[in-house]
């Protein structure tokens, strides 16, 4: 566990052609400052696993515009029209997963599960070629299990050790994320000493986290800002 | 009745189905507009991206990180939690959600609706709909009757692809409420000032008159 | 959610023939309370999935002798030999699960999965004549999902809704048996006003308890006494 | 050597594997022992009933409700946490534990175990056994190197039922170190005091001498 000075130091070990999984619902609870960074880097074909690709040119949207990304795998492109257009050009493969069996898929990619049989799906065009089995009388449809390279998440406060706590709908993925990846890097916003993150209110325990770097963007009512506190 | 209205009178009828105590989950839309009409403290909202006990948010108190699955700013009820995206999910596929109250672009006779991709145009989203069609208890449906072009929105059978192969228990329009039984479609009620001719007329399904409730002005 | 006054009242739709989850790590973290009820009740039959069943004439250990157990699902039974005993003598059904299956199975089943694939136990005794399936290379054995009639928890606090938050390794299955059995009752130390636990520490929310008691028998360094505070 | 000494010369060796930052899970028995000798704020103790962040405690800080898989009462780290027993072997199968430190009652030349049933025993407790061996990325092995009536514990082939198709890493008894590399047993260091002859007359399984580290007297 490392915490870097800068977003540029946390992502050095990212590379082109890797599976990188990022955290948020929309913008919120997405680690604004490490996307920040991706769009600074040179690199591409990255697939990227997140619930949206960000909005029309915000956050994974500007990723998107650079054709850094080869595949989206989420549950919800509809916000970016961007992405359906540069799907449309054949500029980007996309996986649409019901919400659930995306944050299902990574739990069980982080449990060191194979997979899983969801209701979810079953008999709709998001299960066309996907194995079904009856379970009690149940139709369920096979999930497979899904890890990253990287995730790149968002938490709210990190300990010293890289234990980390969420701030209320800012979790969402981030939790399943720091749990399936080879490299876990979290953005936050305060870091604090061991020992001040009572133990009943870890969400995330340290043996999950790689890194750890202060938060430069954060979301406000008015949109995306510099941290002033830096 | 203007737009407003319509959607207002909708989520009304639809938010005299819960209750007792009951967790609710809320489309985006009109069932957002559900919550308006609760005054029940044994109604707890649950939203999908992480919260049980949605409340209203005043102008003042917006928090940006403290959102519903449309995301909209919302409020923290007294009692609430908040949970990852596999626990939310895990509440819904495991039938711990008792009612999910949905928008659709088309229902059919057999109570299967379609909301999450229009054939011909992308395939782009999905969220969490699918999930909480397998998942919740009681599944009510909150829709305009027509489409914008003057079109039946329920119909004899969804032209777009269906959201799941489980029927929804209810379907609440401006015109009347329908109910799901035994994969059949009835007219249960119609709103005040609606005629069952005005409903035929207006609706491609096939459905059984089975007003009992009189709504408007004629049964 | 019902406040229940007694453990008798908390337990009168408890049927014979039943499947019941208890929870706990041999005592620590079991409702003892609950399970002392048990005991007095005239019900048999049941199949009663815990990690232990109890200790020698302790906890679900007297249920074993009282022969009101047909079948127990855990993970280690060595730690009472009555259990042993009874199973010799084709008294009791045992079904031995790892630790880690016997978790996530609960889970899966409160989740509303069907099943997974797990690499534990592969290619020994314990995965005879269960399906295994290679998925990415790995080979993995299929487990299904389990869920309960009723499920009997240990809590530290619970608020009047029903939401609840548990006590150091007193935790273990609790929050997982609250997801997965059709009834809920859990006792706990200490009922607190909705609103006095904060919303990031509450670990069960309250859409999965039908019902709470104040525990009237505590785990303490010198055994198992009678909550005085009562 | 009385069998404290034993234990503790094994459990003293088993710690000088844990360097540098690493999460470590410790069985029943000797490697419980282990944390004894460690002094580095580094190395983390996870215990499967739900903690990362074991401590000892003093006999009067003992909190019955605060224990390790072993039901012993246990301590509270800086920087601890706790979670639910499908988190905690989530961690575990996931390959999140560095180092698994267990007990065996047989282990073989390949570096299969077998630590949870006896044959014409009942099979009654497996516990967290079958899931640490598949997931922890380094398992090690302590024992005493014979039964208590002087039979190898370390066998051609396992007579018990194995615990996992995979073999360990590591083996440490108060005789010898034993690596298993490519499917082989290596004996890679000696006890202080004990010669390789005595090692070879007490072990059943075949192994490679292969000892560079002089912990004896003899290479």
């Amino acid at each position: 566990m490392k915490v870097y000075s800068d977003a540029a130091e946390a992502l050095q070990s990212v590379k082109s052609n890797q599976t990188i999984m990022v955290g948020g619902f929309g913008l919120v609870g997405a680690p604004l400052t490490l996307i920040d960074e991706l769009t600074r880097k040179e690199i591409d074909g990255l697939t990227v696993i997140s619930n949206n690709l960000g909005e029309k040119g915000k956050g994974l949207g500007i990723l998107v515009n650079q054709k850094k990304i080869k595949k989206g795998i989420g549950s919800y492109f509809t916000s970016n029209r961007d992405v359906g257009d540069a799907y449309q050009k054949g500029e980007l493969e996309l996986e649409l997963l019901p919400q659930g069996t995306l944050a299902e898929s990574m739990r069980a990619g982080g449990a060191g599960l194979g997979g899983y049989y969801t209701k979810t799906g079953v008999g709709t065009d998001l299960a066309k070629g996907k194995e079904e089995r009856v379970i009690d009388g149940i139709t369920y449809v096979f999930e497979p299990a899904i890890k990253a390279d990287v995730a790149l998440i968002r938490a709210w406060k990190a300990d010293t050790l890289g234990n980390l706590v969420y701030y209320k709908t800012a979790q969402n993925f981030n939790p399943l994320m720091a749990t399936a990846a080879d490299v876990v890097i979290a953005e936050v916003d305060e870091i604090v000493e061991a020992g001040e993150l009572s133990p009943e209110e870890i969400v995330t325990p340290h043996l999950f986290v790689d890194g750890i770097i202060r938060a430069e963007k954060i979301l406000t009512k008015d949109g995306v800002v510099s941290n002033e506190q830096k | 009745m203007n737009k407003n209205d319509i959607q207002e009178l909708i989520a009304k009828r639809a938010a005299q189905e819960l209750k007792g105590r009951c967790v609710v989950n809320l489309g985006i839309g009109i069932p957002t507009l559900v919550a308006k009409f609760i005054n029940d403290d044994n109604v707890f909202f649950h939203t999908e991206n992480g919260l049980l006990g949605v409340s209203d948010v005043s102008e003042e108190d917006i928090d940006p990180n403290l959102v519903n699955a449309g995301k909209l700013p919302v409020g923290e009820a007294v009692g609430a939690s908040y949970f990852n995206s596999a626990d939310s999910f895990g509440m819904i596929r495991g039938a711990h959600v008792d009612v999910a109250i949905l928008g659709v672009l088309q229902a059919d006779q057999t109570g299967l609706i379609a909301n999450w991709a229009v054939p011909g145009k992308n395939i782009m989203g999905v969220g969490g709909a699918m999930d909480l069609l397998v998942g919740a208890k009681k599944v009510i449906v909150t829709t305009t009757h027509t489409s914008k072009d003057g079109k039946s929105k329920i119909l004899k059978e969804c032209t777009y692809p269906i959201t799941s192969t489980r029927s929804v228990d209810m379907i609440i329009t401006e015109l009347a409420v329908f109910e799901v039984m035994e994969g059949q479609l009835h007219c249960i009620e119609l709103m005040p000032g609606v005629s069952m001719d005005e409903v035929r007329e207006k609706t491609e399904a096939d459905f059984i008159s089975d007003v009992t409730v009189a709504g408007g002005n004629m049964l």
